[in-house]
C-alpha cells in the first residue's frame, strides 16, 4: 500500500468532510504546525477558500464561534495551535460546547472538532509541550480522540468532523511527519473501538497517539528478552473501549500503561483505576504507570529527555511486571 | 441608518401583549419560588421587557439569538410557550429543555435559541458562532446576541466584536445596560458593570463597530434602532452595537428577587391614584410597560379598555401555563445518564 | 470546645493571613458565596479595606494580576466564585501561576491562592455544579487544598495564604454553613499531612471535601451492621500523603474511593492507581469508586440526586468490596 | 504630559550601545541556531531596538516588566548578563533560569521581570499584577508590559487594561505594533495583528486610558512618549498606552528567522556606498540603529569614531558571552524534577 505522512492523511480525512457536507468548515491556522508539513493544508485552502477562516489570536472567542456555528447547523473544525492554548478557550470547550447539548434536553447538537497539537517535542519548554487530554477527559460531554499513525489519522478525522458531538482531538507533534501506510478511498474509523496494534500474551500495554510508537519499540526490545507485549491502542478516550482492554488484561494479567499526560489524575490513572476496579482478579501484578511526571515541562535538553515517556522506560516497567509473581 | 416607519397599531399591541406575557410570568414565578416550588437562584427581567419585545418584532424565524442567565424575557418574547417554560424553571419533564437546564440555562431552539451559557459573556461568543453560520448559509439572517452590561468585562465580548467586525459578521449584539442604581456587591447585591468605559459603546466603536445607544426603556426607540441594526447586518454591511440602558428595577438589587414594585396593574397607566407613594418613582418613569402603555393611549393607537382585555387574556393564559407546569412530572432519575451524547 | 461555622472559621483564617502579613491581600468577591453566610466576610473588608479589592467580571485578568503581583513581592488570595469560572482563567492559573516558578530557574515565587467554590450543591445544573480539582491535579505546580470541615478550613487557609507557591483552593458549596469545633487560637496545618477522620479496620475509604462529611455518615451505617471503615481525608492532593494512604491500605486490605469529581481522571481514579501500584500486594479486592458519573449535571432535583455520590451508594460499595475474599 | 528636555549626549550613548548589544547578540544568534546549538523556535528583535532601549532609560531599578515570546531585546536592555542570556537560549545550566525557561521564557528576575509568558496576552495580566503591587507598596514603582500588536486580539488584554483604569495601577502599556508588512500565516509566515480597530490606540481611549502613538524606530520619540507616561503613572494618575509602530523586519517574515538584511556595520550609517542594493532600503529608512547614529552624527551630539569605538567594545563583550554560554555545562537530568515548588 501507498504511505503518505500523518499529515498528508490528516488532510485527507479533512478534505473527505468538506467533499462530504457543504456545511462543513475549517477554522484555524496551521493545523499540522508550523514545520514543513504545514504546507499539505494549503490544498484545503486552495480548493475550499470559503470555507477555511484564519482567525485573530482569540482562542476564547473563535472557540466560541465553533461551538455556535455548530449549534446552528454547522460542522465546524476549529484548530486552536499548541495544546496549552487550548486553556484560554477552556470555557467555551468545557462550559459551553460539553454542555449545551444536555442542558437543552438534547435539543442542541454541536458538531464541533477542538483540534490541537500535544506532546514533548523537543525544546517546547512549558508553554509549547502540554498534553491535556486527561482535562478534557474529565468533562463529560466531549469525545476525545487521539490519532496514533498515519492510518488511524484519516478515518478519525473523518469520523470526527462527520459526528454529531463535540470532539477533542490530540496530535502529538512527533507524529506529523510519521509515514505510513493509508488507503487511497475514503473510510471512516469508528469511536469506542481499540486497536491492538501488536498482539502479545504476556503483559497488556495500553498508550495512545505517540506513545503507541514508542510502545511498539519498547515491545520489540521486549520480544528479543521472550516478553511478547501486546499493545493495545484505544484511539478514542471517550468513549471508551473497555471491553478491548478488559479482554486483553484477562489474557495477559499484567498491565502497563504507558502516556505521555502528567501522572496524576492523567490517562495512566483512569486506564489504571478502570482496571483495578473492573478486572481485579485477572492481575498477576501491580499496575505500572509511565507517565510524564508531575513538573511543567524544562526546555533544556537534559532535562526534556529526563521526564519524557522512553522506550527504555516502557521496557523497564514491562520487565518489573513480569518479574511480579 | 435609513429612516424607518414608526410601529402601526397592530405591531405596538403585539408588543405590549409580549411584554405582559413576561411581566405576568415572572410575577408568577416570584410567587412559585416563595411556595419552594423550584430551588435555585434566578434572575428577573422586569423592567427590562422593552428591549425583547421591541428586538425581536425585527427578526425572522430564521434569526438566532442567544441569551444569558436573566434569559426568561428573552425567550418568551420569541414565543416560547410559557407552560414549558415554567416547567423548565421547575425542573419537570415537560420543561423546554426536560428540566436538565433550569432558569439558569432555558432555551427554546425551535425558536432559534442557541444554548444560553449563564458564564458571563458565554452567550456573546455562541452568537458570533450563530452569525457565522448565518453568513455560510447566506439567506440574510443575522444573529443576535442579548447580554448585560456586566459581560463587556469579559475578555470574550471583546474578541468576539473584533471577529465579527472583521468578518462582517451578521451579529447584533444587545447590551442591555441595566447598571444604574445597582447595588454592587460590596452592598450585598449583585455587582453591575466595573468598566472604565465612558461609553459601553465607545468600546464597539474603536472596533469600528457600528453603534447606537438607546433608552431601553422605549419600545420605540429600542425597535428603530435595531431594525434599522439588523437591516444593515442583513445587507452584509457586518455587525452592530445598540446599547438599551435602564434603571436596574428594585426587585432585582438584592441577592433574590422581590416582588419590591407589586403585582403591575395596566390601569395604574392612567389611574395614577391607584400607585402606592413607594412604587409612585417606578410606576411614574421607569416601568417600560405603563410607560408604554401611555403612550399608545396619547397617539390613540388604543383604548383603556383594548389593553386591559389584552392583560385579561395574558393572565388567562399564564393561569392555565403555570397549572400546566406545577401538574407536570418530574423526570426519572436515571434518565440523567442519557443525552450526554446525541 | 466553640462551635462555629467553616465560613467563620475560614474568615478567621484569612484574618490570621492579613494580620501575619501586610503584603497579603484579597481580590474577588463574595468569598464564601452568595448565601447567608457571605457576611462573615464583611469583617474582613472593613477591617482591611485598603487590602480587599472587588475586580470587574473578567477572570483571566484578575486571575493574572493576583499571579503577577504574587511575582512582585505579594501574598494575594484570589477569589474565583463558582469553579466554572475559573476555566475563564485556566490560562492565567495553569499556563502562567504553574510554571512561573520552575520556568525562571527557582528565581521566582507565586504565593497566590485561587479559591472556587465546587460541588453539586443542588440545583447548580451545568455551569454551577462544577468539581474541576482533578483537573487541576493534572497541571504540576499548584498546591490543591480541600477543607472538609470548619476546623480544616481555619489551619488551611492559613498555611495556604502564608505558602510561597501557587494553590488552587475548592471550598463545597454545603460545608459552609457547617458547624464544628474550632479553635480560637491560631494555628496552620501543615500540607501533604493526611488526616484520619475516623480509625477503622476493615475497609479504607479515602474522601476529600463534603466527601469526607457522606463518608462519615456512611461509615456510621456501616458500623451498626458491623463492618468498621477508617475514613482517610488527605486535606491536600498536591503534596499528596501516600504514606497514611498506603498504611491504612496495608492495615484494610480493602479501599473504597468516594469523590465528587467526574468519575473518568477524577480524583477516584488518581488514589485508585496509586493503590494499584504501589500497595497491590495488600489488596484483598478490587478498588470501588463512588463518583459523579461522567455526565453534565442536570438541573432538576431528581435527575441530580441520581448522580450525586451518596452515602447509601458509598455504603453499598463498602459492603461489596466487604463480599469479595 | 508635562515637556521633558530630549536625550543629552550621555543618554543617547547609553541607549545606543544597548541597542547595539542587542543587535549583535541576535546576530550571533542566528549563527548558533545554524550550528545547531539549540533546538527550538525562536523570534528575533531586530528591527525593534529603539523600543526598548529607550523605553528602559525611563526605568528605575524598583520598576517591573514584563515581555512575551521576543523577549531578547527587552531582557538585554534592562541590563541582563548576554553570557547567561544566551546559555539560557542553548539551555545550558548557567543560564538565566538555568536552561529550563530557553529563548521563549527568558527572564531575567533580578532585574524586575516576572515571569516571561509565550502565551500571547500573557504578559499583559502578569504586569497588571506588578502594577497592582506597585501600587500596593506604595513608593511610586511602575510596571511595564511589552507585547505585540498581536496581543490586542487577546481578550486579556482587554480586561488588564479595563482593570488598570478601574484602579489606577502604574501600568505602562507599550503595544509594538510590528504589523507593517508581516506576511500572515496564509502566506507561510507568522501571523500578524488581525484588529478591526482602525487605531490600536483608540482601544485604550476608549476604556479611557491616557494613550500615544509614536515612531517605534525613534528613540527620542519613543523616550519623550514613555517618560512622560512613566512620570504620570508614577504620580497615581493610572495607566498609559504607547503604541511604537516599526515595519516587520524582513528576516522577521518568514517562520524561522532569518538573517536577511546581513551583519551590520556601524559604518553604513555614513558610507551608504556599502551597503548592498537590496538592503538598502532598510538601512536607509528602518534599520533603528543606522537611524539613530545618523541622528547623532547631525546633532553633532558623538563622532563616528566614538561610535566604532562603543561598537567594537560590544563586540569583543559579545564574543566572550558567547565563549561562556558555548563552554558551559548542561544540566544534569535528574535536577527536572527539582523546582516545582518553592
Ligand atoms: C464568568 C462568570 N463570572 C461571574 C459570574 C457571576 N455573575 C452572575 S450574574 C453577574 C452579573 C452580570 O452582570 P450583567 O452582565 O450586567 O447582567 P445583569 O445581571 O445585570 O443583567 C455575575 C458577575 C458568572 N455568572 N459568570
Ligand atoms: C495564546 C496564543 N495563541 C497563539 C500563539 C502563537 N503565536 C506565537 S507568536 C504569535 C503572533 C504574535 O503577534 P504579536 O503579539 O504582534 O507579536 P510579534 O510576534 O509580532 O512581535 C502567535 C499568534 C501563542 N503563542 N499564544
Ligand atoms: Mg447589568
Ligand atoms: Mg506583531
Amino acid at each position: 500500500m501507498r504511505k503518505i505522512t500523518y499529515s498528508q492523511a490528516f488532510v485527507e480525512g479533512l478534505d473527505y468532510c468538506m467533499r462530504k457536507m457543504r456545511n462543513f468548515s475549517l477554522v484555524g491556522n496551521e493545523v499540522m504546525g508550523l514545520g514543513p508539513h504545514r504546507v499539505h493544508l494549503e490544498r484545503i485552502w486552495k480548493t475550499y477558500p470559503d470555507r477555511v477562516r484564519f482567525p485573530p489570536t482569540s482562542e476564547a472567542a473563535f472557540s466560541a464561534l465553533a461551538a455556535g456555528a455548530a449549534m446552528s447547523g454547522e460542522h465546524v473544525f476549529c484548530h486552536l495551535g499548541a495544546a496549552s492554548f487550548s486553556f484560554l478557550s477552556m470555557t467555551s470547550i468545557a462550559n459551553e460546547a460539553a454542555t449545551a447539548h444536555y442542558a437543552s434536553g438534547g435539543k442542541i447538537k454541536v458538531p464541533v472538532v477542538f483540534h490541537m497539537l500535544h506532546g514533548l517535542r523537543i525544546g517546547g519548554g512549558t508553554q509549547h509541550s502540554v498534553s491535556p487530554q486527561a482535562m478534557y477527559w474529565n468533562v463529560p460531554g466531549l469525545q476525545i480522540v487521539l490519532p496514533s499513525c498515519a492510518r488511524d489519522a484519516k478515518g478519525l478525522v473523518a469520523t470526527a468532523g462527520l459526528s454529531e458531538n463535540p470532539t477533542v482531538m490530540f496530535t502529538h507533534d512527533l507524529l506529523i511527519g510519521l509515514e505510513g501506510e493509508v488507503p487511497e478511498k475514503d473510510y471512516e474509523i469508528p469511536f469506542g473501538k481499540a486497536d491492538i496494534k501488536r498482539r502479545g500474551k504476556d503483559v497488556t500495554l495500553v498508550a495512545t497517539s505517540w506513545m503507541v510508537q514508542v510502545s511498539l519499540e519498547a515491545a520489540k526490545i521486549l520480544a528479543d528478552e521472550g516478553i511478547d507485549v501486546e499493545v493495545v491502542d484505544p484511539r478514542t478516550l471517550v468513549p471508551f473501549d473497555k471491553k478491548t482492554l478488559i479482554a486483553s488484561v484477562a489474557k495477559t494479567g499484567r498491565l502497563v500503561v504507558a502516556d505521555e499526560t502528567h501522572l496524576s489524575c492523567g490517562v495512566t490513572a483512569e486506564i489504571s483505576a478502570i482496571v483495578a476496579e473492573e478486572a481485579f482478579q485477572y492481575l498477576k501484578a501491580p499496575i505500572l504507570r509511565v507517565a510524564r511526571p508531575d513538573v511543567p515541562t524544562p526546555f533544556s535538553r537534559p532535562l526534556e529527555d529526563f521526564i519524557t515517556p522512553t522506550k527504555e522506560k516502557i521496557a523497564d516497567a514491562v520487565r518489573r511486571v513480569m518479574r511480579k509473581p | 441608518m435609513a429612516a424607518k416607519p414608526g410601529l402601526g397599531k397592530t405591531a405596538s399591541l403585539r408588543i405590549l401583549e409580549r411584554m405582559l406575557v413576561i411581566r405576568r410570568f415572572e410575577e408568577s414565578l416570584v410567587e412559585m419560588s416563595g411556595e419552594k416550588l423550584f430551588k435555585s437562584h434566578y434572575h428577573l427581567y422586569i423592567g427590562q421587557e422593552a428591549t425583547a419585545a421591541a428586538v425581536v418584532e425585527s427578526l425572522r424565524p430564521d434569526d438566532k439569538l442567544t441569551t444569558t442567565h436573566r434569559n426568561h424575557g428573552h425567550v418568551l418574547a420569541r414565543g416560547a410557550e410559557p407552560g414549558r417554560a415554567y416547567a423548565e424553571i421547575l425542573g419537570r419533564a415537560t420543561g423546554l429543555n426536560g428540566g436538565r437546564g433550569g432558569t439558569l440555562h432555558m432555551s427554546d431552539p425551535d425558536r432559534g435559541f442557541l444554548a444560553t451559557s449563564s458564564v458571563v459573556g458565554g452567550c456573546i461568543g455562541l452568537a458570533l458562532g450563530g452569525a457565522y453560520a448565518q453568513q455560510r448559509r447566506g439567506k440574510g439572517g443575522v444573529s443576535v446576541a442579548f447580554f448585560g452590561d456586566g459581560s463587556l468585562e469579559e475578555g470574550i465580548s471583546f474578541e468576539s466584536m473584533n471577529i465579527a467586525a472583521l468578518w462582517k459578521l451578521p451579529a447584533v449584539f444587545i447590551c442591555e445596560n441595566n447598571g444604574a442604581g445597582a447595588t454592587g456587591s460590596s452592598k450585598g447585591g449583585f455587582p453591575s458593570s466595573l468598566i472604565s468605559a465612558p461609553r459601553l459603546a465607545g468600546i464597539a466603536e474603536s472596533l469600528a463597530i457600528s453603534s447606537k445607544q438607546v433608552d431601553g426603556r422605549d419600545v420605540d426607540a429600542v425597535h428603530a434602532a435595531v431594525s434599522a441594526g439588523v437591516a444593515r447586518c442583513r445587507s452584509g454591511k457586518g455587525p452592530v452595537f445598540v446599547e438599551c440602558i435602564t434603571e436596574r428595577w428594585e426587585g432585582s438589587k438584592p441577592m433574590w428577587p422581590e416582588l419590591s414594585t407589586g403585582i403591575t396593574d395596566v390601569s395604574m397607566a392612567w389611574d395614577a391614584g391607584q400607585v402606592p407613594v413607594k412604587f409612585r418613582e417606578w410606576h411614574t418613569h421607569q416601568d417600560p410597560i405603563l410607560l408604554f402603555v401611555r403612550k399608545l393611549l396619547r397617539k390613540k393607537l388604543v383604548t383603556r379598555e383594548a389593553i386591559v382585555k389584552v392583560d385579561r387574556e395574558v393572565r388567562a393564559r399564564d393561569a392555565t401555563a403555570r397549572r400546566f407546569a406545577v401538574s407536570s412530572p418530574m423526570p426519572h432519575g436515571k434518565t440523567a445518564l442519557q443525552r450526554v451524547f446525541a
